[in-house]
């Protein structure tokens, strides 16, 4: 390869290529943390930067599953309800006696299991993935409150606690699932033949069909992990307060999504990273804890957060128009 | 339209530049009234691009435009339309959620006294111009119902209705049969008496001297020749577009055959076909001939199992085939390459590259993971194989020429080395030189033991191409020739019938 | 048979959950039909709309309710008892409704209590001023207003200031991020908490290890919040990270307004009286205090 | 015209017609209707019909609005904030003195102004729908907190009440408000020649664009119509109750998206009806009202929901499976 074609291949991949988008939503990150760092020096404390980071663990593992529901252009609202279905089961099974692992697996096979409704209503009874994880949500929520009767679920054996309060060298352990999530979703959409067939599909699904693929499996699959992810995310915050609450994730499919899209995915599929999905989870917790350490009256505070997700995400757009 | 008239158009040193593409270098462009300009070149030569400035949806870097002697500037399609030219774009651009008549007049809606849409008079006026383009279809069809003939008619149709001043043409008839073709003709010759220019870009030789009167070369994004058609050959223009001779265009080799590689036995489908049967050896190329609509493309899906099929039996290497799904296909060896590129077979936003590995991935992949490095090395052999006109491997397949993302098309099956080949109007939209590779490729892959069948609108490539000819009617097998010694009438008889 | 209706707010919010049992129980006792509704979302809209099919389902004879926003319901309320149907409100009142009766406890006079559990605990601190971090919901619930306006009336004049208000959306998660980053960040800053609900309190105490951190570090440093759950409460006041938590009586909200409907629809007695303050004829259902000297006792734990 | 076209004619229209996807949800919707009816006698009651079709007829003129934008493609997730803004600012304006009407053209034009704004970040700014309107829900709602330091607005005139609350002929207000909107759109959409466009834009917006559309005027008037829709729907709202409430709508943007969905439309644009819009508000509200008349237990309540939304959709996908 000539220079010619290595300068070419510069531009094209700064125009076209995620990571490009990637990077300059990263560098939004930076920006942020930099003017907060100056506005409130606690935020650099270490304390503050791990609990910032615990917190937006769980938003951003659901997100890396509800990303690749959205690269196949589909949509996935039902995480929240699952979210909190997971947490509730994990904590009634620990309560009847299972250990830890034993029921946090089979947390994470009733959200598969609710993905996989998921995906059996969008693929064989075609319903618009909208409609059909609204409905799922509902049903979800509601299996929660039937199950709890409405009350929150305490009691666990201590070793509950572990997943979301843990620590190693001094790191909470949700920020180690997160970073695990995140390198094995990495991995997986990007290097493998059924992650890089979810991108074909997300482009142009009738024609990843007619290159051989199964898509309504694939499609299936997508909701799956979404469903598994979210479960996980949903146990990690159950764990990390300690009770599992039958209205946990109401409205956190929203908080997940956002990152997602401001990750730099696209809501018609086929574009996004994971790496993305990280940051703009980082952004919404970064975001949250800036709201509290610069003590912004509680009136202005979504204010301001609209201004900011829609600021983050015009810079990014900004550079695309550079074109 | 001597040269003494005054051009009714003229382009003078127009440039573009897209990231890492020179697509135009200082092109000059005349065009006279009622003249038919064909403007050729190979793909990616910057043929549609130079429309595209006319039409407003590119801008030009530098150079100027003038319309009847005066200064234009095209900057949105609206001031294109309004300055009297019109356009029919290769890529369809049909809007598939509305009706053959709101495709027609969308953005020019007739008004009735009441504000409204006057859906009347729209339906009239639309009905005129379908029977102008001998389209007999109600025009409240949803327009996403009509086949690819049709829905270019329809575009055809929609061109007219302008009235313009100046009409382009980008590639109308590659998704067109002979039947078709001839009534596009007989518009371009009404129009032409009119006085109306037209510029008519094809990759097919035999239309320029069926309907051109001057030929404007482009070569590089460069303004290579223009000649006049009755004093020129084929072999001037081709040597002018690729800088070389070409030879002869259809070169089928013959290879020995073998057993029967696919074996169709009775299939029919709920709506439109009805009892197909044929077979295909390996080493065998199987032309399937008809006109538009015969079926062709359905019999091909549904092999493939993109269809549901209602009744049939597929046999492969004389083994019943279940195929129920395409990854079913996929795993008796066959491949396809659908007839709608834009629609069916590229993911326009992904690179040359993974496009090209999609339908081979098992064969750059260690177990789960794709090995990168081979991947890119099968597709730097295609892209070099097939001459495929890209900056580079990670340029998105929407940003190549319409020919170009043919050639990625075909270089997706090619890489999944299939044992039986499908091929559903391999060569639209390719250039000369390009089509005379693939159908050495073709005869190459022929030799080498695959099984092919190729389903082609060109008669002229069916019977170059193929050992035995099926030709089909209205959903059904009509019957079959052999390649040798028979003619273009004698299909054509068979298929109209 | 008699029917007796009692709307929460929103389905899912902890604090109705007493007041259903005690809906439910309060039927079982009185031998009569109870009926437990809950809008999805807390709006009053969707209050609104529960109260108008109840009116036109015909076998209803009594509605408590507790009201997103007083006003809002009025006319659905006055609708009802037009239609002959008695309507109380418990917890949330609708003052400018036709309603007689209110069932619960003041909110504003919860706040105005716990600002002076505020003063008392301070009587003795010897500080010059208490700066006060205050928690509250969506920005401009009804009951969190009025439980926030019933402490700054309490504690003004005092040296006690509300520094900080923390806004949680009525999210258990929100709530407890929040506080904790803000203490983290303002350790030095603050000498007090007062929760104006109980979020924070629903959960375990190790969801808050570096506010407990702060509070156990100086004696000085003080947490009062309104709501007590009885499952996770006990915890944080064995932990010593809680030294005030008043709970209004949700049970006997719930089971007094059903014995209250009970007896108007029957045409029976009524002892409450007119209260002034309310608008209203009053039943108080009282609540629990729970100190960091007595909870075992009013919580119920054994030692 | 010979039968033969004719009856070709109908077939075609079966298959095809935005129409027969209307009638089929209308179908749904009168069997729900009957089953209630059946189950609980007092659903057919004339004041609950009537409470019941007031009650749906703010989600179905929202849902009117937000089917433009839909019919485009795009998103618009903020229009339960502007219905919250609407309510406020026109009791806020009353309370100052304006009388009714040019209160409430304010509240429109206030919509329309928040509508506008989604508009021109979707159009020039080229954010995704979804995260404009994302940050523009919470923009807006932060104004209405503002605006009203978070208490109720109420003790305006009486005359506020009317929209909500007024009666013509024993038929409520805002039930003509919603067949008049209903009107005006359907004509809008399916005579005019901005409606046809916008079908059009939804189909194929290159295409429609190269035909020499004003594409980004029009997806920026459709998030206006969105905007002006909604900010009415919280005008009837606030009217109904006679209080404006700076939290009105939270959650609104999902019962008025997914009566869109139930009426047919695809999220993908290019394809929904008025009327199934109408139709699928109409469900909506049939179905809470259902929820109370038959004592469905709260618990049961989320869960039933999901059941039948899913429900009533599956039965619209299956008729057009029959292909
Ligand atoms: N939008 C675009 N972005 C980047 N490159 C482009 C774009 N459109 C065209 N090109 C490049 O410009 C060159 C000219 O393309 P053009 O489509 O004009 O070719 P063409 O002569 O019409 O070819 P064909 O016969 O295949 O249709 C090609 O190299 C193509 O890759
Ligand atoms: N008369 C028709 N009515 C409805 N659909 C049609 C009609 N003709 C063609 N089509 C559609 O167009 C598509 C392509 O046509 P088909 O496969 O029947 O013909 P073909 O012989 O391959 O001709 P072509 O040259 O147009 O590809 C098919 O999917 C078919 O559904
Ligand atoms: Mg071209
Ligand atoms: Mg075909």
């Amino acid at each position: 390869m000539n220079p010619q074609d290595k300068k070419t291949n510069l531009s094209l991949w700064y125009r076209n290529s995620s990571a490009a988008s990637t990077l300059t939503i990263l560098l939004i990150l930076l920006l942020m943390s930099t003017a907060l760092a100056i506005a409130a020096p606690a935020f650099l404390k270490a304390s503050n930067l791990l609990s910032t980071a615990r917190n937006f663990s769980a938003i951003a593992v659901a997100g890396i599953g509800v990303s690749v529901v959205i690269l196949t252009g589909n949509i996935d609202i039902s995480i929240g309800s699952i979210y909190g279905l997971a947490g509730v089961s994990v904590a009634m099974l620990m309560k009847s006696g299972w250990s830890l692992v034993p029921a946090v697996a089979a947390g994470m096979a009733v959200g598969g299991l609710c993905g996989l409704a998921n995906g059996l209503l969008v693929v064989y009874l075609r319903l618009p993935s909208y409609i059909a994880t609204l409905g799922m949500m509902q049903i979800v929520r509601g299996v929660c409150y039937i199950l709890t009767q409405g009350y929150p679920v305490s009691g666990m054996a201590d070793s509950f606690k572990w997943i979301g309060q843990g620590e190693l060298m001094g790191v909470p352990l949700p920020i180690y699932f997160m970073v695990l999530f995140a390198l094995v979703f990495a991995v997986f959409r990007n290097r493998t033949k059924t992650g890089r067939r979810i991108f074909a599909l997300g482009g142009n699904e009738e024609a990843t069909r007619i290159s051989g693929v199964n898509t309504k499996a694939l499609k299936i699959l997508c909701f799956v992990l979404a469903g598994v992810c979210a479960a996980f995310a949903g146990v990690i915050n159950a764990s990390k307060v300690g009770v599992a609450q039958p209205t946990a994730g109401n409205g956190f499919e929203m908080d997940a999504i956002a990152s997602v899209i401001i990750g730099g995915s696209s809501m018609g599929g086929g574009v996004g990273t994971v790496t993305g999905t990280l940051i703009g989870a980082a952004i919404m917790g970064v975001l949250r804890n800036a709201l509290v350490l610069l003590s912004v009256e509680s009136y202005w505070q979504t204010l301001v957060m609209g201004v900011v997700i829609i600021s983050a995400v015009t810079i990014d757009q900004l550079r695309k128009a550079r074109r | 339209m001597s040269e003494q008239t005054r051009p009714l158009l003229e382009m003078r040193g127009v440039s573009k530049s897209f990231p890492g593409v020179k697509a135009l270098d200082r092109v000059d462009l005349q065009v006279y009234p009622g003249e038919v300009l064909a403007l050729v070149g190979e793909n990616g030569a910057g043929k549609s691009t130079l429309m595209k400035i006319l039409s407003g949806v590119h801008r030009m870097d530098e150079g100027e435009i003038y319309l009847e002697g005066k200064a234009v500037s095209l900057p949105d399609p609206l001031s294109s339309q309004k300055a009297g030219i019109s356009i029919i774009y290769q890529e369809l651009n049909t809007l598939n959620n509305l009706s053959i008549a709101e495709n027609i007049f969308i953005g020019r809606e007739p008004i009735a006294k009441n504000g409204l849409v006057d859906r009347q008079r729209q339906h009239r006026e639309a009905r005129a111009l379908l029977d102008e383009v001998k389209l007999p279809l109600d025009t409240q069809t949803l327009t996403g119902k009509l086949s690819t003939a049709q829905k270019q008619m329809v575009e055809v149709a929609k061109a007219l209705s302008f009235n313009a001043k100046l009409i382009i043409m980008d590639e109308p008839t590659s998704s067109l049969t002979n039947a078709e073709t001839r009534t596009l003709f007989d518009i371009v010759r009404r129009l032409k008496a009119r006085g109306v220019a037209i510029v008519f870009i094809t990759h097919r030789m035999v239309e320029i001297f069926q309907i051109a009167d001057r030929v404007a070369v482009l070569r590089d994004g460069q303004m290579a020749a223009t000649m006049h058609a009755r004093d020129t050959t084929e072999a001037d223009i081709i040597s002018a577009m690729v800088g070389r001779e070409i030879g002869d265009l259809y070169v089928k080799e013959v290879a020995p055959l073998g057993e029967v590689a696919l074996e169709v036995q009775g299939l029919s489908t709920k709506n439109r076909l009805h009892d197909v049967s044929f077979y295909v050896r390996s080493g065998e190329i199987l032309g399937f001939a008809g006109l538009v609509g015969a079926g062709r493309s359905e019999v091909m899906r549904a092999v493939f199992g993109i269809d549901p099929r209602q009744s049939g039996t597929i046999l492969v290497r004389g083994k019943k085939a279940a195929i129920r799904k395409t990854g079913d296909a996929l795993r008796y060896g066959i491949g396809f390459v659908p007839e709608d590129r834009k629609e069916q077979a590229l993911i326009l936003d992904m690179t040359v590259k993974k496009n090209m590995s999609l339908a081979a991935l098992d064969r750059v992949s260690r177990g789960w993971f794709i090995d990168r490095l081979r991947e890119s090395r099968l597709a730097e052999k295609f892209v070099s194989l097939l001459r495929v006109r890209t900056p580079s491997l990670e340029q998105r397949v929407k940003n190549l020429s319409g020919g170009n993302q043919q050639k990625v098309v075909i270089a997706k099956w090619m890489a999944n080395e299939p044992l039986i080949l499908i091929l559903d109007e391999p060569t639209r939209g390719i250039d000369v030189g390009a089509k005379k590779e693939i159908h050495k490729l073709m005869s190459d892959l022929a030799r080498q033991g695959v099984a092919i069948v190729l389903v082609s609108s060109e008669l002229p490539e069916v019977i170059g191409m193929s050992d035995r000819i099926v030709v089909m009617h209205e959903g059904r097998v009509k019957g079959s020739f052999d390649r040798r010694g028979v003619t273009q009438e004698e299909i054509m008889q068979m298929a109209v019938s | 048979a008699e029917k007796i209706v009692v709307i929460g707010q929103q389905l899912g919010n902890v604090v109705f959950l007493p007041a259903e049992q005690g809906t439910k129980d309060a039927g079982k006792d009185l031998g009569i039909e109870t009926e437990w509704q809950s809008p999805l979302r807390a709006e009053a809209e969707l209050q609104n709309e529960i109260m108008l099919s109840l009116i036109d389902r015909g076998d209803v004879n009594g509605i408590a309710i507790s009201c997103t926003t007083g006003d809002a319901l009025k006319d659905a309320i006055d609708a009802a008892i037009d239609a002959g149907i008695q309507v109380v409100c418990y917890d949330v009142d609708s003052p400018n409704s036709k309603r007689e009766y209110y069932v619960g406890t003041e909110n504003y006079k919860v706040g105005h209590l716990a600002g002076e559990y505020m003063i008392e605990l301070y009587k003795d601190s010897g500080l010059e001023k208490v700066r006060v971090a205050q928690l509250e919901g969506i920005p401009g619930a009804n009951d969190i207003e009025a439980r926030k306006k019933g402490f700054a009336d309490a504690i003004a004049g005092t040296n006690i200031e509300v520094v900080y208000s923390l806004p949680c959306n009525d999210n258990v998660d929100e709530a407890i991020n929040g506080i904790e980053y803000y203490t983290a960040a303002n350790a030095d800053n603050i000498d007090a908490w007062y929760m104006a609900g109980g979020w924070p309190y629903s959960v375990d105490p190790s969801a808050m290890p570096e506010t407990n951190k702060w509070k156990l570090a100086d004696p000085n440093r003080k947490i009062v919040t309104i709501d007590i759950f009885t499952e996770t409460s006990p915890a944080f006041f064995a932990l010593g990270v809680l030294d005030v938590a008043i709970g209004q009586d949700f049970y006997q909200m719930g089971y007094q307004s059903v014995s209250l409907l009970h007896k108007l629809i029957n045409g029976e007695a009524v002892e409450a009286e007119y209260n002034e303050d309310i608008g209203a004829k009053f039943i108080g259902t009282g609540g629990q205090i729970a100190t960091w000297e007595n909870w075992k006792e009013v919580l119920g734990v054994k030692e």
